[in-house]
Order: C-alpha cells, then structure tokens, then sequence
C-alpha cells in the first residue's frame, strides 16, 4: 500500500498537469509544445494509475505522513480509475485538437494554463479522498472552467459562463455547509472514516441526511440535474470548441461522480428509496425536456448542450435501481453498466463537440439547417458526429447500449418498469436530434476529395467517437474487473 | 474463447465486409480500381467462406464464435441451418448486387460513402444471419438500420432524404420495440442461446401472459423491417434510393432480415409448440395474410415500376411469415424456401426496373409499351420473375406456394388456400399487364432518356448479366427443387430439425 | 462553550440563509456577489464556531485553516466573477453606443 | 415602489422565498445543535496539538495549513492562479487613474513600505504567532493595490514576463519541494522532521510573494499594459470563431 | 455566572451587530454604500473571529476578505456608476 512506486501515480495524475499548468503560464510563447508534452505526460500518469489499480487494487494514500484522520488522504479504486483513464484519454484528445483550434496568440496563450489547470483538478477530484478537499478542487474545477468558457470574449459567452461561475460557487457553498455539519457531528474530514462514522450512528441519521441534502443539491447544481441545468446549455454552447467537449463531457461528469461516491461510499446507509426516486425522476424530467429541447434546437453546439442535460438524466436513473438490487451480480452489472454509460457519454460528447468546433470553423457558424455543404465536404467529422451520435442514442454497438440494455433489464427485473418507458421515449427523442444532423450531410453538394481534411483536428474527435462506439461497446468487460477491484458502495 | 478454425469462421464471415468496407470509405472518390479490387475481394472471399461453412455444417460440424462484450452479455455468431440458408443467400446476392452496383454508380458522385455503407449493410445482414442470441440479432439488426439510412439518403435530393427519414423514423422505433422485448425475454431466461425447438418450454404458466406482451414487442419490432401490415410505410417511400439498393433492401437485407427475425424468433425463442399454445401463431397467420392480400392489391395501383414492385414485395414477404405461422413442417418448408425464392425473384425484378430506368429513362409501367423489343434479355428476366412470383411453374416460385398450400391443409388451416389463390390472382392481375405492354405493344418513337452505352449489348454488361444471372438462379431454384443443396432441400433440412423429426 | 458555539453557529446559518436569499432575488451581479460573499462567510463561521473550545481551551486549528483557504478561495472567485461582469459591461455599453 | 405588476410578483416572490428561507434557517440550527450535541468534541483538535512538535512550526493553524493539509493549500495557491489567469485571459486592463490626489500620493509614501514591512513580520512570525504566508501575502497585495489607486498602471509589479514567474513561484516551489521529498523516498509533501521547518519557510516565502502578486494583478484587472500585451490585427483574424454567429467585441482599448 | 451572563449579552450584541451589517450590505441598492456596508461586515466579523480566539483567519479576513475583496467590489462599483452616469462618454480615450 505505502509502496511510493506504486502510489506515485496518484501523485503525478495531479502534480504533472499542475507543473504544466506553471510552465505555459511562465513561458506563454512555448505553450503549445509544453502544453502537448504536459498532455502527454499526466495521460499516461493516468494509464499508470489505472494500470496499478487493474494489478493490487484499490490505492490508498496518506499525504504527509500523518494519521487518517488529521491528513489527506488520496484514494483510486476502480470507479475512481476508470473515470480517470477516460477523463484523461478525452483530455490528450482535446488537447491534441487545440493544438490546430486556436491560432491567435493570446488566447493560445489563455488557453494552456487554464487547460491544465482544470485537468489537475479533474484528477485531483477524481482522487481526493477528504471532504474538505473535494471543495477546494470542486472550486478549482469551476474558477477554471468558466475562466476557459469565456476564452471568446464574445458577450454571450461571457454571460453564460458568468452565471455558471456563481451558479457553481453557490453549489460548493451549499456543499461546504454539509461537510461543516458533518465535521461538527462526526470530527473528521477523511472521507472513509466519515462513511465509518455515519454507519456507526444511526442516531445522527437527521443530521447526515440534512448534510445529504446539502452537499447533493450543491452537486446537483453543478451536474445540471434538471431543474438546475438552466445555466449549462449557454455556456456549453459559447465555449470555443475544445472547451465545450472538456465541460461537457469532463465537468459535469466530476460533479456526477462526486454524487455517487457521496451516495455510495458515505451516505449508503442513510439513502433511502425516497430520495433515490426524487433524484431519478429528475433524470427522468431531464431526459424529456433536454432531448426535447435539443431537437428544437437551432445550433449544432447549442443542441450537443441540451443532450447533456438528457444524458446526465440516464445517469440518475440507476440511483433507485442501485437500492433496489442487493449486493450481488446484479448490482455489480448496474455499477457498471452506470460506469460505461458515463464513460461512453465522455468519449461521445467529446467528439461530438470537437466535430461541431470542426464544422463550425469550416462552415463560419453552426446553424443546423444551413449545414448542408459542410456536413458533406468534411467526410471524417460528419463520421465523427454520427459515430458519437450513436452513441448517445444508445445504438449498438456503443457503450451506452449496453448500458441501456443493463439499466431495462434491472428496471424490469425490480418492478420499476416506468423507466423503460423513459429510455425508450429518450432514445427516440436523441435519434430525432441526432439524425436532424445527420441528414444534412447528404445534399447535392460535391464529392469530397478525401476522408480527412485536417487531420490534427479530425483524428481526434474521429479517435474519441470511435471508442464510445467501439471500444466501449465491444469490450467493455474489464469494467467490471476494475470494478470488483474497487470497492464500491454499501454493499460491498 | 478459442481460437480455432471452427470458431473463427463465423466471425470472418462478417468481417470478410466489415474490413473492405472500413479501408473503402478512407478511399479517395477517384480511386476507382481500388475500390472495385475490393469491393470483388471481400465479395469473393465471403463467398468462398460461405463455401466452407455450408460444408461444414452440412457434415455436422459446430461452427461458433463467441465473444464476450461483458460479463453474461456474449456476442455469439452461430451456423446452424436456418443461418446457412439466409448467409447463402445474402452472399451471393450480395455478390451479383456488387457488380451490378458497380455498373450501375459508374458516374455517381460520393461512390466511397456509397459502396462502404454498403459492405457494411452486408455485414451486418451476414451477422443478423449468423446471430446465436437476441442479443447479437438486435445489435445487428440495429447496425443494419444505420448502414441502409446513408444509401437510401444517398442520391441527396429532397425526396431521398425525406424517404430516409421515414425510413429511419420506423425503423429505428421498431429497433426500440425489439430491444424492450429482448430485454424483458432476458430478465425471465437469463442468457441463453438461440436453440431449435425453442428455450422458453421450462417457464413456469405464471409468465405466458408477460411472453405474451414480450412476442408482441418483437414482433412489432421485426413487423417494421418485415412491413407486416401497417407497419409497412417505409417501404415505398424509400424507393427513392438507387436501384442496387432497392434490390438489396427488397431482396436480401431489410426486408429479409425483419422475416428473417420472426422465423427465428418463433421457432428458436418460443419454440412453435408454445407459441401455438399461447396463441402466438393465430395472430401471426391473421396479419401475415392480411399483408399478403393488402400489398397485392396496392401494387395494383401503382403505376411507378418501383412502388409496384415494393407493394409486391410487402405482400411476397409475408409468405414468409405466414409459413412460420402455420404448424407444421410443410409450412415451415414453404416459408424458408420462399426467404429464398423470393429473394432471387425480387431481386430479378429490381434490377430489371434499374436497367429499365437507367438505359431507357422508364420509371413507370405506362411508359413500358415495348421495351421487350429494345431490351429483349433484361425482358426475359424480368418475365422469369414476374411469372415466379405469379406461380408458375416450374419457376421458384411454384415451390413455395406449393408448400404452403400443403402447408396449410396439413395444419388443418384450409382458408390458407383461399389467401394463396386470391394472391396469386392479384399478383397476376398487377404482372401480366406489364408482360403485356412490354412483349406485344409497339414502342415509342422515342423513350424517355436513353442512353446509350458502348456495347453490343441492349446495355452496359455489368447492369445486364446480374438480372440474367439471378433469373437463370429463379428457373434452376425451381427445376432442380430436388437435387441436394437447393434451397428446398435445405429448407427440408431445418424443418426437420426445428421438429426434431 | 457550548452555548456560544450555539450562538455564533446559529449565526453562521443566519447569514447563509439571508446571503442565499438575495442571490435569489437580487439581479445585479454586484449584489449577488456580495450575497455570495455573505452566504460564504456564514459557513465559515459555522466553521469558527465550532473550533472554539471555550477561552480555557486552545481553539481547534483544523476548522481554522480550512477557514483560510476558504476565503482565499472567495476571493479569487469574487475577482474573476467582477472581472467577467466588467467584460460583460463593456460589451453591453458597447452595444449601446453603437 | 412602482405600481406595476411585475414589480409586485417580485416583490411576493422574495417574500415567499423569504419565509422558506427562514423556515430553512431555523430547520438548519435544528440540526446543527443536533450535531454540536453528538459529542464528537474535540474533533481533530487534540490531534493537532498532540503532534504539533513534529510540524516543524508552533503555530497550530500554520501546521495544518503548511504541513497537515498542506496539499488542500497547494491546491488553493492553483485557485488562485486560475483565476488570476481567468482575469487576465478577458484582455489588458485598462490604463490606472490619472490623477492622485496629494493626500494619497503623500500617503503611499509612507504606508506602502509600512505595509510591506508589516508583511514581512507576519510571514516571519507566522510559525509561533498568528500570521503567516496568507496574511503577509494580502499585505504586500494591499500595498500594490495602493500604489495602483496612486497612479501606477501596474500597481508596481514587473513586466509581465516577470511576473509571469512571480505568479506560478508559490505553486512550483510547493510542487516541487512535495515531489523532491516523494523522489528521496520520503513521500509527496511528507517532510522530515528536520527539515520540515526550512522547507516550511520556503514554501511560505514562495507563496507570501505568489499571492501578493496575484492579488495586487487581479485588482489591476486584466492583463499588465505593456507593448507585448497589445493585439496585432493578424492575431485577431486568425481566430476560428466566425463572425457570423458570434460577432466578437473588440478587445477593449480604453 | 454573572461573568458568562455577561459575555453571552456581549456575544449577542457582537452577533445582532454583524447580521444587522449583512442585512443592510444585503438590501442596498446602491452599490457603493452595498460594498461599504459588506467591507464593514467583514471587519466586524473579523472583530468576532478574533473574539473566538482566531486571530490568524480574522487577520486573513481583514486584510482578504473585507481589504482587497472589497478593494474589488468598491473598482466594481465605480465602473458601475460611472458606466450607468454616460454610456457614451465611456468610449472616448
């Protein structure tokens, strides 16, 4: 456990994107060139990580030498770990496409520090294993992304990505009021004792449900669980291209997943089927209303924004499923197929808007019904879209169909048969969307010469699409290895 | 997971497209040597895989591949008979079709989009054929879907892609319909293989009223690619796509396929005794031989060559359904057979109405005063598969009626009778007519839009040997009915299997 | 001890409450901050008075230090979320003189 | 107050909101004197004293921030340069105040160095004595907000360039003494007793001038003028983002 | 107990002040008198955490919290009144 090889990449996942992040800040004319080799070097940090929990097991890590409960802790079992190879294999992807995205010197200059500033913190979120740390990166995440989602400077931008900055700060506020009352009742911050500590009380259960509420409305905020999603589409769809894939399909997934760890890991013994069924039917609202409002939606950007919001919903369903089904298989294949329904959405939203950033820079804007000629001249991102498109409808063979298919069967074997009705409403709704897209690309317009035109910025979103749909779909069994590895949930 | 010769095969059944259509849309649009070198490769080597396997299987060989997606989730890829039938056919149409493509696009724009979506439309057939479990069948079945969109949105025009549209609108949702059921039959089995005689004969009577509600998803799911009555609106409206595709959807993948399902479905889910039981089959007989009717006397209204085709096809499917219907293994027989017969004969037709179009600019059956003079083989052909599909021996066509009408006495179901002759009265009231006007009309001073090829042909080869090709498929189908592998004696072969006779 | 833990505590989420409340009703972006800023420093004074043990007792330091960073972490948020207001102004004021 | 309805249906609203607020507040002190009560007393507090003689520091708080959770104050350090770089990514900021009046011209002469040697102090202190990097920092930062409010566009700092470095210094030093410690063996930001005290000393040395700048940078509010910070015309053109849909304002040149 | 009646009366006018001081920073419309009313809020509060034996987090809050915070806010004011008093003179250099 304490062996510092094998616990470094806990460390690293954090200090090399920081260490980047000081570098391009202090020598803003190499950014470029820094910035790819800081990419480079925290992706494969993050595959060492991985590749340590797919060997031993969950890591654990005290920083500083101290006792659990007076220090930090890091900690990287297997939900932890694959969300961070996702996280980071979506952010090498990102960054290899800014590296062709933004050409003037200034905001190439923004864009890097920032960047890597905001994935320190996705790791570093990903891995805290203290409350209190969690608010320090949960703030560090938002300051950072909203400071990259105004990088245009264009009003609306500015605006939304405002909002979102004090919508978020409100949202750590609520969250640091929960983790005050729950130092106040059970006198420490560490993350594992506390879960200890709430188990051993039943006799605080009002006191930690209040701190429950808190902290998961708070998060709640910042995931943009319907109806507190108003701020995401704006300052999604603003955001320049690769900022938009990383909010979008990095950010909200952090606070998505800090929900769960919370439901998970600390407050398992206090949740109950009520709350599970409110927060679901929420996800339930939000998949109807966003996909809905995605179809109606007049830009590529801002209809990738809504689908967001549908998707977030799919992640809430599996909260009543998960306190329904006793430990056992059937629990263990609805964490995953959660864990692959976020992961697919990653990879999917990324590429979709890394496309979209694509056609809009071809076609000088992305009104959708005026697409035509460039959907076809650009044969590789419109492959991209439709690939990462899929995958948010949920077609095979993408991740999320199996998903899908987990999260039907689970819903059908517990008797809550009602959220069938609301995946299948929600697939039909994303294919609508999706496929509005889509048929703009067959036009009367010239054949394009080749697949790819510009192949830095296209191979990347082509790559992120690809996986979400074949990597994922096709292979997603050592999902559940690292998940037997990891100790998730009350159950376990 | 083993890797050995037999547990390879299937799997390189499918990717024997899969590959070629990958490397085909990274192709530059002018190169077209390469693209039609594999285009041919991959439609040969599938061929000669099919080859093999049809031996294999025929000597009682296991041919399986099995990969696990997750944990309880396998893909499997299996050939038993009932999946040799359909791979057969699919390749060697697929094959023709290839050539015939290749003719057909020659100056088409996008033709790298075109030809990967459609090596690709074939693997995902050859994999709905190949499918061991619904599970692998719905992933399939939802492939195919997205890879048939781009070609019947293909020529780009404002019809194309509204006809795609709708194509899409009801496939997709029949997709969703299929998938609940699949997962609901899941949640009672647990996973399990496709299996002759059905897997379901164990369930206690507590949930035939939940198998019941679960046939009736997956049939309205594999009714939409089937276009069982009023599931069928795509069909015409997607006859905007270009011929090869019409053909291929009419013939072998779509269409075929969705029949394809409820065969299995019924045979190797529910197994044919309990959906007798259940009363699974009554309804299934009622609606097939609804369509069966219906789409004859639709066709006889249209007076576009395609949409009378297509009205003709949604009621010739149905035979198959109707077949699968009826308990008993004649039945059976004249259902599968015709999964064949009607593939070779459609596709015979289609790609008469393509040459027709493309050499002469007739789209309609008015127009075809006397094309049998300018045109007289592509004529021929289409005689051949109009009479077959009409029922006249010794054409393929014959066979399968033949069957089903023995079919249906021996399940003690005489108004089967009454459906086939009323059919085959209509089919010959929407097909001689055309015979008619093609043959004995004198034709036009001048047609539509003529072209004219380089040839000493009535037009260019690749467009004309295809439709000889599969109309000589149609004449040799029905005369060599008895000889070992012809699709009638196969059909034989699964029907005593699925009964165990 | 208990009592002014009470005391300042319940203060702590007298604030919360009333700085919640303007965020919610106030429009000016220069009110919400300062709603925010005031939501902000009721929890950290829930956090302070918890810390404080009596004035026998040393005070607990850990609650303190998180105090630190949380207002450094304020701060910061406050400085981009005016700066953001301020590029959000000119564009406004530009498009009014336009 | 105005007589138009929207101005009533706010005004009923915030009340509304007012009084759910409130009923909020009071089911919040529930619980919190329900927490208070749970008898978790002391907390980490006798902790904290109990192993303080390892920290390398008196001052408890300076041994929770600089060596207990001292990676939650690195982390906090990045905060602040995000949004720092978060201002400065909005443009160059706009020129300082002309004129200073004699008052305040005569007052910077003297309470700037006040400041920075009060700063000084504090950052000295802060291992035995309330005090410390934070404190010093937002000293130092409140003299370069002075000498701004003075007249100094630049509120007295370098060159970007150098100040660039001044800004990342807290964090590097802190990131690389935590790593420099992992290498030899003794774990990220695990310092040896010995050394825990001069390593501390460093570290807050760093961030003491790392916050001070940032903070004085952020209250001059954008990015430092200079002849470097100016846009060229060809830096703006080669922006992908389309005029069309998003018609981008100027860089403010006030 | 007098002594401790005494300190929790002190303590209570220490606490009505400090709301009192929110509440009006709260429910300014001006801007300026919102920010100086917030800049003494987050004196007074300093006043109190150093009451609660926290001189280190009051110092911070002083010189953070209530000095540059409001250093900020007051800059934040001033464009907002000036931007309100002439949107047009705004543009000229």
């Amino acid at each position: 456990m304490s062996d510092p090889l094998m616990t470094a990449p806990l460390v690293l996942c954090i200090a090399l994107p920081l260490l980047g992040a000081l570098l391009v800040t202090a020598l803003p004319r190499w950014s470029v060139s820094l910035g790819i080799v800081s990419a480079l070097a925290t992706a494969g940090a993050a595959v060492a990580l991985t590749a340590a929990v797919w060997q031993q097991g969950t890591l654990h890590l005290i920083l500083g030498g101290w006792d659990a409960t007076l220090a930090i802790a890091l900690h990287a079992d297997g939900l932890a770990a694959a969300l961070i190879l996702m996280v980071n294999l979506v952010g090498l992807g990102i960054s290899v496409y800014a590296t062709d995205y933004f050409h003037d010197r200034l905001r190439v200059g923004a864009f890097w520090p920032l960047w890597l500033l905001l994935w320190a913190a996705l790791n570093g979120l990903f891995l805290a294993g203290d409350l209190f740390n969690l608010y320090v990166m949960l703030e560090l995440l938002g300051i950072a992304a909203a400071a990259l989602g105004a990088l245009t400077g264009n009003r609306d931008a500015v605006a939304a990505n405002l909002r979102y900055l004090l919508v978020g700060l409100l949202g750590s506020i609520s969250y640091l009021l929960g983790v005050a009352l729950l130092y106040t009742a059970h006198g420490t911050l560490d993350l594992g004792l506390v879960a200890q500590r709430i188990a051993a009380a039943p006799e605080l259960f009002a006191v930690d449900a209040a701190a429950m509420t808190l902290m998961v409305a708070g998060l709640a905020l910042k995931a943009a669980l319907f109806p507190l999603h108003f701020w995401l589409p704006p300052a999604h769809a603003n955001a320049p291209a690769p900022v938009s894939a990383a909010l979008s399909a990095l950010v909200v997934k952090a606070a998505f997943y800090l929900i769960l760890r919370l439901w998970l890991d600390l407050f398992w013994p206090i949740t109950g089927m009520a709350a599970a069924m409110l927060l679901a039917s929420l996800g339930a609202v939000a998949i109807v209303w966003g996909s809905w409002r995605a179809l109606r939606a007049e830009r590529l950007k801002l209809l990738a924004a809504y689908s967001t919001v549908a998707q977030i919903g799919y992640l809430f369903l599996f909260l009543p499923l998960l306190t329904a089904t006793p430990p056992g298989p059937a629990r263990d294949d609805l964490l995953a197929a959660l864990l692959l329904m976020a992961l697919t959405h990653g990879f999917a939203k990324a590429g979709f808007f890394l496309a979209a950033g694509l056609v809009q820079t071809h076609a000088g804007h992305d009104r959708i019904d005026d697409l035509g000629g460039t959907a076809q001249r650009l044969p590789a991102t419109t492959f991209a879209i439709a690939m990462a498109g899929s995958a948010l409808i949920g077609l095979p063979p993408s991740g999320s169909f199996i998903g899908k298919w987990l999260l039907m069967q689970s819903a059908i074997a517990t008797g809550q048969w009602w959220w069938v009705v609301v995946v299948t409403t929600g697939s039909l709704l994303a294919s609508a969307y999706v496929f509005r897209v889509l048929s703009r690309a067959f036009g009367l317009e010239p054949t394009p010469v080749r697949f790819v035109t510009d192949a830095r910025a296209e191979v990347p979103a082509l790559t992120l699409a690809l996986v979400s749909v074949a990597v994922l779909g096709l292979a997603s069994g050592p999902l559940w290895r690292l998940l037997e590895l990891g100790s998730a949930g009350g159950g376990a | 997971m083993s890797w050995d010769y037999a547990a390879l095969l299937p799997g390189a059944i499918v990717l024997s497209s899969l590959l070629p259509g990958v490397f085909i849309f990274l192709l530059q649009e002018e190169s077209h040597i390469l693209r039609t070198v594999l285009n041919l490769i991959g439609a040969v080597a599938k061929l000669v895989l099919v080859a093999l396997l049809i031996y294999g299987v025929w000597a009682g060989q296991v041919f399986e591949t099995r990969i696990a997606i997750a944990p309880g989730l396998t893909l499997v890829l299996n050939a038993d008979a009932l999946s040799v039938l359909f791979v057969t056919l699919s390749t060697v149409l697929w094959l023709v079709t290839t050539v015939y493509a290749i003719g057909y696009l020659e100056h088409s724009t996008n033709r790298s989009r075109f030809f990967g979506f459609f090596s690709l439309c074939v693997s995902a057939t050859v994999g709905i054929a190949l499918s061991g479990n619904l599970l692998t069948f719905v992933i399939f079945y939802e492939v195919l879907t997205l890879a048939t969109y781009p070609l019947v949105a293909h020529r780009g025009t404002p019809e194309a892609t509204r006809g795609a549209k709708i194509y899409l609108a009801y496939t997709l949702s029949g997709g969703l319909l299929l998938l609940v059921g699949a997962v609901w039959l899941r949640t009672l089995t647990g996973p399990v293989d496709f299996q002759e005689g059905g897997v379901l004969g164990h369930l206690s009577a507590d949930v035939h009223g939940q198998l019941v509600v679960i046939f009736a998803l997956l049939l309205a799911g594999l009714g939409v690619k089937a276009a069982l009555v009023p599931l069928h609106g795509w069909l015409p409206q997607s006859m905007v796509a270009p011929a090869p595709v019409s053909s291929l959807l009419h013939a072998v993948a779509v269409v075929k396929a969705g029949a394809f399902g409820i065969v299995r479905v019924v045979y190797d889910v529910y197994g044919v005794e309990l959906a007798s039981q259940l009363g699974l089959l009554a309804v299934l007989s009622v609606l097939a031989s609804f369509t069966i009717v219906y789409g004859s006397v639709m066709a006889m209204t249209q007076d576009g060559l395609k949409k009378r085709l297509a009205y003709s096809t949604v009621s010739q499917v149905s035979y198959i359904a109707l077949g699968t219907s009826l308990l008993g293994p004649v039945a059976t027989i004249g259902g599968l057979v015709h999964l064949v017969h009607q593939g070779i004969m459609k596709i015979t037709l289609f790609f008469c109405a393509g040459n027709y179009a493309e050499t002469l600019g007739v789209a309609n059956v008015s127009q075809m005063d006397g094309v049998g003079r300018r045109m007289p083989l592509t004529t021929l052909a289409f005689t051949v598969g109009a009479l077959g599909m009409i029922g006249i021996p010794p054409i393929a066509g014959f066979v399968s009626k033949w069957y089903l009408g023995l079919g249906g006495v021996e399940a003690g179901q005489h108004w089967v009778l009454l459906v086939l002759a009323s059919s085959t009265l209509l089919n010959a009231a929407y097909f001689l007519p055309i015979l008619y006007r093609a043959w004995f009309r004198a034709p036009p001073a001048a047609w539509p839009k003529e072209h004219h090829f380089h040839t000493r042909f009535e037009t260019m080869g690749a467009l004309l040997w295809p439709p000889v090709i599969t109309a000589v498929f149609c004449l040799l189908a029905g005369l060599l009915a008895a000889a070992p592998f012809s699709p009638l004696e196969w059909a034989r072969l699964i029907a005593e299997r699925e009964y165990g006779l | 001890m208990l009592t002014a833990q009470f005391l300042y505590g319940g203060a702590g989420l007298a604030l919360f409450v009333l700085g919640l409340w303007s965020f919610l009703v106030h429009e000016p972006l220069l009110r919400k901050i300062i709603a925010l800023n005031i939501t902000g420093a009721g929890v950290f004074h829930v956090l302070i008075a918890i810390a404080y043990r009596g004035d026998a007792a040393p005070p607990d330091p850990v609650p303190h230090a998180l105090v630190l960073t949380g207002i450094v972490v304020a701060v910061s948020a406050t400085a981009l979320a005016l700066m953001l207001g301020a590029r959000l102004q000119d564009a406004e004021d530009e498009d009014r003189s336009r | 107050m105005s007589a138009d309805p929207g101005a009533a249906r706010r005004r009923d609203l915030s009340l509304l909101l007012a009084v759910l607020l409130a009923l909020l507040g009071v089911a919040l002190t529930i619980i919190y004197f329900m927490a208070l009560q749970a008898g978790a007393a002391p907390r980490l507090a006798d902790l904290a004293y109990a192993r303080l003689p390892g920290t390398g520091v008196q001052n408890p708080v300076t041994a929770v921030l600089l060596n207990y959770r001292a990676y939650d104050t690195l982390m906090e350090l990045a905060v602040l340069l995000a949004a720092l770089l978060g201002i400065w990514s909005l443009g160059p900021a706009a020129p300082g105040f002309q004129r200073s009046g004699a008052v305040l011209a005569g007052m910077v002469s003297w309470i700037v160095p006040l400041l920075i040697v009060t700063g000084g102090y504090l950052l000295w202190v802060g291992g035995y004595a309330p005090g410390g990097a934070f404190q010093a920092g937002a000293l130092l930062g409140a003299a370069g907000v002075i000498v701004r409010l003075a007249g100094d566009p630049r509120a007295g700092l370098p060159a970007e360039a150098a100040q660039r470095w001044l800004l990342v210094l807290g964090v590097l030093v802190f990131t690389l003494v935590g790593l420099g410690l992992m290498v030899f063996g003794a774990g990220f930001l695990t310092y040896p007793p010995k050394l825990a005290k001069w390593l501390i000393l460093a570290i807050e040395m760093a961030a003491t001038v790392a916050i001070a700048v940032a903070l004085a940078a952020a209250y001059v509010g954008g990015r430092p003028p200079g002849p470097e910070a100016r846009p060229t015309a060809a830096d703006e053109d080669a922006e992908p983002q389309p005029p069309a849909s998003s018609p981008r304002p100027p860089v403010p040149g006030r | 107990m007098s002594q401790s009646t005494l300190l929790i009366v002190f303590d209570g006018v220490l606490l009505v002040t400090l709301l009192a001081l929110a509440a009006a920073a709260v429910l300014s419309p001006e801007p300026r008198r919102a920010v100086m009313l917030f800049i003494a809020f987050g004196l007074w509060l300093a006043l109190i955490w150093a009451r609660l034996q926290a001189p280190d987090v009051a110092l911070a809050e002083a010189a953070i919290g209530a000095g540059l915070g409001g250093a900020l806010m007051l800059a934040a004011a001033r464009r907002a009144a000036r931007s309100a008093a002439s949107p047009d003179r705004e543009r000229q250099p």
